[in-house]
């Protein structure tokens, strides 16, 4: 975000900003609430969890000898009699995109303390979100369904099965816990609890718009997630 | 005691436990002297710098301990030091990667007249594969393996059915032939170690992975397995005899080829049938009579 | 936190930005999307998936976390770690690569 | 809820001129030279508990946690000691250990590596030292997430529940190795194959959890909850070493995480990930195609900076050891802090050189033998340093310096051994030997073990107010120091010889033969080594009932933490107000002031005269 401002303290822009804001004292992120700093950090982490998953999936798909399932096929929806490949795949990336596109707005309207514009975002953004569960998990239903199981499958290599379970899986709880974590703030906002600056349940800190604005950078992050297990997944 | 000199102490003791020591490397067989170097350098550069840097602390703490009316000397830093060091260090460093990256070269080289060895591990024992006079050995699949394929030779690949086959984890290897060892495994990694030759590598299964040496001493030399492997790991053990070009032609002539193999396998079945028939015509006049 | 409440007005930003950037990822998804349907096929698919993968990468980083506009003390942090994944990716390349040869040399093509 | 919480007042952005001189006098007026810029934080709102439990169980006190921490993580070390003794009972003297088997063998070597490594050092140093002395330096009331802080160490008592339950199931625990590699990590013939490698990983992700909860805390109480006038490059290193580690370790366990997960799956949903096609007692199990090498690679991506997670708060927390107690500042700060960032960022680009002979891309070799030498460089930059801070010193020889002497000794020799090793070359005839057991306890075992020890008398005098006995101590250093120096010396030369390690029994081999009287030597070296501890135990007690009482800076120390207005500190830490630093932490022996040390929080102002270099 654009610089605050804090007294004695003058903002340089660029390297020599960082050079500054590294060596000065108290934060080095300045401005920055620790709860976001701590998402931040969180999410980094969370990125290398993500990428060994990648990696390995491209290791274990780079080395085997059976054919990889051709994605497009496999993924394809019927359409009357036609099947469009990717299909529910390209809608899952839609509602995921849409909702992370209201997510942004609902920060943008948190910090403008537009409570009901922001509570209402946040509640379209977590049904965006269970749409995209909701289709994950008809998605894994119907490929159960032609015979793929972690351990095996129809269309080829074994290890197909198991990195799209453990991966989408993985990419799913995500989603899933965001979408328990947005209808709470949902609920929180509307009763104005970022208003008049309400502790949360296990927190000695003060309720603040900045909250939303720490939920959505794990929304776009599970949706950033998303981006690149569409590339590696689905399109490779 | 000054702890300074307890500290002197355990520096010389260092210092001549490994000069006097009975414990040292086994005598070299094969052609990896220079790793043997490399590992002398680095005992003359580390060792080197593990005492200089033990006797100035040990220096120091008898010179400089404790006293009441003395300061310290107050210097945050001294660029033109730490440069110095930096530059010594590096180079140091370099002084022992050089060899070691030059002599790794020559170790994932392999020479184009080595002999090809298909080093096959399970839990827990080794068996052996030599190429037949084709001099290429055939692939193989682990599926294949049964008791008429103990090795899981393709059936299909003409370079498979001449291998000398070595059911057994003894292994005559000629002196001064390069060797490329190939090793696999059926199940976990084991690892192909024979401490005189220095060399080593993993078996692991799903892949196969090689290595090479020359032997260059005739003697027996036992196989140690140098990756954990399960409970039998410490136990699984192997040989190897380097022979003369005369002796070890003597024993490879006398060794059978995977053709031989089925040959006799197709033979024992005929048998077994045999057998079987007869038992199965003893068992059924024993349940006559029981009945 | 009262430091926060004198930031409040420096963080807001027209709303255009975030719909112009939504816009945007549509458009991305859907030419990513048309990569398959067409079914280009070597450099051309792979070098196509990437550009679109980190275009959409780079504006949701960008834009929707804010990260264009934080201070570079921030992006240095989140972004220099991403060497070692770099390297990670790179190296497990020329793994898998190597993998694969000795697999089909040694199993299923030989010496033929 | 909320009257639970204290907002210490007194001390907001507005009011902060006047009391601005920190621990200094404050006289209202403050000179120029003495200006630190005004709080950019608000205050920190610390939850207090009222009852026995919310105070000392499920506490939210930094401190607290610093000793739950402590205490359980050296609980679990006495276990992993005492694996320890059985294997060298095993090894020493096979013929008075006939109740153990292969298995149990293997078990308690994969149980004390886990639990050594991950359980006892890691924890320990971060999760222990890390909770107590990182809000203490930098000048904060507490971790800036008390709450998470507090899950943090209960998720780590669960991990280690889980662990030593594991002991109790049916089979036994895993006996895969602490490396757990695939694929006998998950097949019958290797003890603990089906549950006790389950309840490992399982284990082993709730460490990855609960860890990841602490981490987050560490750093951004370092980054962003410092006190006024704390820049970074005023930061005691042990600051920086946990910090530094602290961030390996959030970049690190996930790839472990990963591995952990993926060979849980194989193991229990059957899938392939690590898993080829495998013949098992004749007969093809249903895998397929998987690779046990990506395991290790991910197994090490996180193993290497684990390395350096348990050694880098060593380094640091040694340097202030040794900088307080030779009253002389650390010599190279600057190089020092850039050290432990540069080995901690290269740490990322060497994992491979554990698996030169694991039957990767043979070409990597080249790749890790050059990275990993190139860590050497900034590692010798420490020791010089060390030691340079000895020369002209006014060096106290009391027992904390000797744990410090002790860990130069050790990691030097520790160190150079592994420039065999980290060169590709001569790793192969040494790989899998003695030689690599010797050298990864002598530089992660040994070495941090004598900063643990060092720091524990350090800081002891803080954490209870009364000094541990000299005596004592002088006794348990010597038989630890001689005691382990002679267990690890002298068996690089068994790795020389070629035994391999891992082995249950090793007495059949002929040319290993003269290995049976160096290996009762070192088992004897062992049992007392371990039973040296107790004198610690003892010492401990017997201080906390009539040990000397230490008082304010016992060890004229300049650095924030010995500045507390209560000793031990209460929580919150620093009652009224937050001190003020103005300098960094090692103005030892500065000419012309009136002591030979100058605190942190005092103003320029109050030593004007001196000929202070740096601030």
């Amino acid at each position: 975000m654009s610089d605050p401002k804090i007294e004695g303290y003058e903002f340089k822009p660029g390297f020599k900003g960082m050079a500054q804001d590294t060596g000065s004292d108290q934060t080095m992120f300045k401005g920055v609430h620790w709860g976001k700093a701590m998402m931040w950090i969180f999410l980094l982490s969370d990125t290398f969890i993500f990428s060994c998953f990648l990696i390995s999936y491209m290791k274990g798909r780079g080395s085997t000898l059976i054919d990889w399932p051709n994605t497009s096929e496999v993924f394809s929806l019927h359409v009357g009699s036609t099947p469009v490949p990717l299909l529910l795949i390209a809608i899952m990336t839609f509602v995921l995109i849409t909702s992370s596109g209201t997510m942004a707005l609902a920060v943008k309207y948190g910090y403008e303390k537009n409570r009901k514009m922001c509570g209402w975002l946040i509640l379209a953004t977590a049904i965006g979100g269970l749409t995209f569960v909701g289709m994950q998990a008809f998605e894994w239903s119907k490929l159960i369904h032609e015979g793929v199981r972690p351990w095996e499958n129809p269309f080829g290599a074994k290890q197909f099965g198991s990195f799209f379970f453990m991966i989408t899986g993985f990419h799913g709880t995500h989603v899933s816990i965001g979408v328990i974590f947005l209808f709470i703030y949902a609920y929180k906002t509307f009763k104005g609890h970022y208003d008049e600056e309400k502790r949360g349940w296990f927190t000695t800190m003060k309720g603040d718009y900045v909250e939303i604005e720490i939920l959505g950078l794990y929304w776009h992050f599970v949706d950033l997630v998303w981006v690149f297990i569409f590339a590696f997944f689905y399109l490779w | 005691m000054h702890p300074g000199i307890i500290f002197f102490l355990v520096v010389l003791g260092s210092l001549l436990f490994h000069i006097f020591t009975p414990w040292y490397w086994t005598d070299i067989a094969s052609n990896w002297v220079g790793m043997d170097n490399t590992i002398t350098l680095t005992f003359w550069v580390g060792g080197g710098v593990f005492i200089a840097v033990c006797l100035f602390m040990v220096y120091c703490v008898v010179k400089f301990s404790y006293k009441k009316d003395r300061r310290a000397e107050y210097k945050p830093d001294d660029k033109k030091l730490e440069k110095i060091l930096t530059v010594a260090t590096t180079l140091g460093v370099a002084a022992l990667l050089a060899p070691g990256l030059i002599i790794w070269n020559q170790y994932v080289t392999v020479p184009k007249n080595a002999l090809e060895i298909d080093v096959m591990a399970w839990q827990w024992g080794w068996q052996y594969r030599l190429p037949g006079e084709d001099g290429k050995l055939g692939t193989t699949q682990i599926v294949n393996i049964n008791d008429n394929n103990p090795f899981g030779i393709n059936l299909d690949d003409p370079y498979g059915k001449d291998d000398v086959l070595i059911q057994s984890d003894l292994i005559n290897l000629e002196t001064n032939q390069p060797v490329k060892i190939l090793l696999r495994s059926v199940d976990v990694l084991h690892n192909w170690y024979v401490p005189q030759f220095r060399a080593k590598m993993d078996a692991v299964p799903g892949i196969v992975t090689y290595y090479w040496f020359e032997p260059n001493k005739i003697g027996e030399y036992e196989v140690l397995c140098a990756e954990y492997c399960g409970v039998g790991h410490y136990a699984m053990r192997g040989g190897v005899e380097v022979q003369s070009t005369e002796d070890y032609n003597q024993w490879i002539s006398e060794q059978e080829t995977f053709k031989d193999y089925i040959a006799k396998q197709e033979n024992v079945e005929l048998e077994n049938k045999k057998i079987v028939k007869n038992n199965n015509f003893l068992l059924n006049k024993e349940i006559y009579k029981e009945e | 936190m009262s430091s926060m409440s004198e930031k409040e007005q420096s963080t807001t930003h027209k709303i255009g930005i975030y719909l112009w950037i939504w816009g945007l990822l549509f458009v991305l998804s859907f030419f990513s999307y048309m990569v398959d349907w067409y079914q280009f096929q070597g450099l051309l698919r792979w070098s196509l998936i990437l550009l679109f993968m980190f275009l959409k990468a780079g504006l949701i980083m960008a834009f929707f976390m804010h990260l264009f506009w934080e201070r570079y003390a921030l992006v240095n942090v989140l972004l220099w770690p991403m060497t070692a994944i770099g390297c990670f990716v790179f190296l497990m390349v020329a793994e898998f690569q190597y993998t694969v040869f000795t697999r089909l040399f040694y199993f299923v093509v030989g010496g033929q | 809820m909320s009257d639970e919480y204290e907002n210490k007042t007194g001390y907001q952005a507005q009011s902060s001129e006047t009391i601005s001189s920190g621990g200094g006098g404050g006289s209202g007026t403050v000179p120029d030279a003495d200006h630190v810029r005004p709080a950019e934080i608000p205050e920190q709102d610390l939850y207090h508990g009222h009852s026995f439990i919310t105070k000392w169980i499920f506490c939210q006190d930094a401190k607290v946690i610093g000793v739950q921490y402590f205490l359980l993580a050296t609980f679990t070390g006495i276990i992993g000691l005492i694996l320890s003794w059985l294997m060298r009972l095993q090894l020493g003297f096979p013929e008075a250990a006939g109740f153990m088997t292969a298995e149990h063998y293997y078990q308690f070597v994969t149980m004390h590596g886990m639990i050594m490594v991950v359980y006892f050092l890691t924890a320990l140093f971060l999760g222990g030292f890390g909770n107590y002395l990182i809000p203490l330096m930098v000048g904060s009331r507490d971790m800036v997430f008390p709450y998470l802080n507090m899950v943090s160490f209960w998720s780590f008592f669960v991990a280690v529940g889980v662990l030593l339950a594991s002991f109790f199931v049916p089979g036994g625990p895993t006996g895969a190795g602490w490396t757990l590699y695939p694929p006998q990590a998950i097949l019958e013939g290797t003890p603990g194959s089906g549950m006790g490698i389950l309840l490992m990983c399982i284990s082993l992700i709730l460490f990855v959890a609960g860890f990841t909860m602490g981490g987050l805390n560490y750093l951004i109480t370092i980054l962003q909850a410092r006190t006024r006038g704390m820049t970074l490059m005023r930061m005691p290193l042990t600051v920086w070493g946990i910090f530094t580690a602290t961030i390996l370790a959030m970049l690190a366990f996930p790839a472990l995480l990963v591995g952990g997960l993926m060979m849980t799956l194989d193991n229990v949903l059957g899938t392939s990930f690590f898993m080829p096609t495998i013949l098992k007692a004749g007969e093809v199990l249903e895998y397929g195609g998987g690779s046990p090498i990506l395991f290790q690679h991910l197994f090490w991506f996180f193993g290497h900076p684990e390395v350096y997670i348990v050694a880098l708060p060593a380094f640091g927390i040694v340097s202030d050891l040794i900088s307080v107690h030779a009253r002389k500042n650390i010599f190279g700060y600057r190089m020092m802090v850039w050290a432990i960032v540069g080995i901690g960022g290269l740490s990322f680009f060497v994992w491979a050189h554990h698996m030169y002979v694991s039957g990767m891309n043979p070409w990597f070799g080249f790749f890790f033998a050059t990275t990993t030498l190139i860590i050497a460089i900034p590692t010798a930059m420490k020791v010089y340093n060390w030691i340079l801070t000895l020369w002209r010193g006014n060096i106290r020889l009391n027992v904390v310096m000797l744990w410090c002497l002790g860990f130069i000794v050790t990691f030097v020799n520790g160190g150079i051994t592994g420039l065999f090793l980290g060169n590709v070359t001569v790793d192969v005839p040494l790989s899998d030997t003695y030689f690599v057991i010797a050298h990864f306890h002598m530089v992660m075992g040994i070495a941090p073990l004598m900063v643990i020890m060092g720091a524990v008398y350090h800081w002891f005098p803080l954490v209870a107010g009364r000094f541990l006995d000299e005596k004592l101590g002088k006794w348990h250093f010597w038989l630890t120091f001689l005691g382990a120096y002679s267990i690890y010396f002298p068996m690089h030369y068994l790795g020389f010889i070629g035994v391999p390690r891992r082995y249950f029994e090793m007495y059949d081999s002929p040319y290993v033969t003269s290995a049976v009287g160096m290996n009762e030597f070192i088992s004897v070296a062992a049992f007392i080594v371990g039973a040296a501890q107790l004198i610690l135990i003892y010492n401990i007690i017997r201080t906390l009932k009539i040990g000397k009482p230490a008082g304010h800076n016992p060890w004229q120390a300049n650095s924030l933490e010995w500045l507390t207005p209560s000793v031990p500190p209460e929580h919150g830490n620093w009652g009224e107000k937050l001190p003020v630093v103005h300098r960094w932490p090692y103005d030892f022996s500065v000419p012309g002031a009136k002591e030979d040390f100058i605190t942190q929080t005092t103003p320029p102002s109050e030593v004007a005269e001196t000929e202070v270099e740096k601030t």
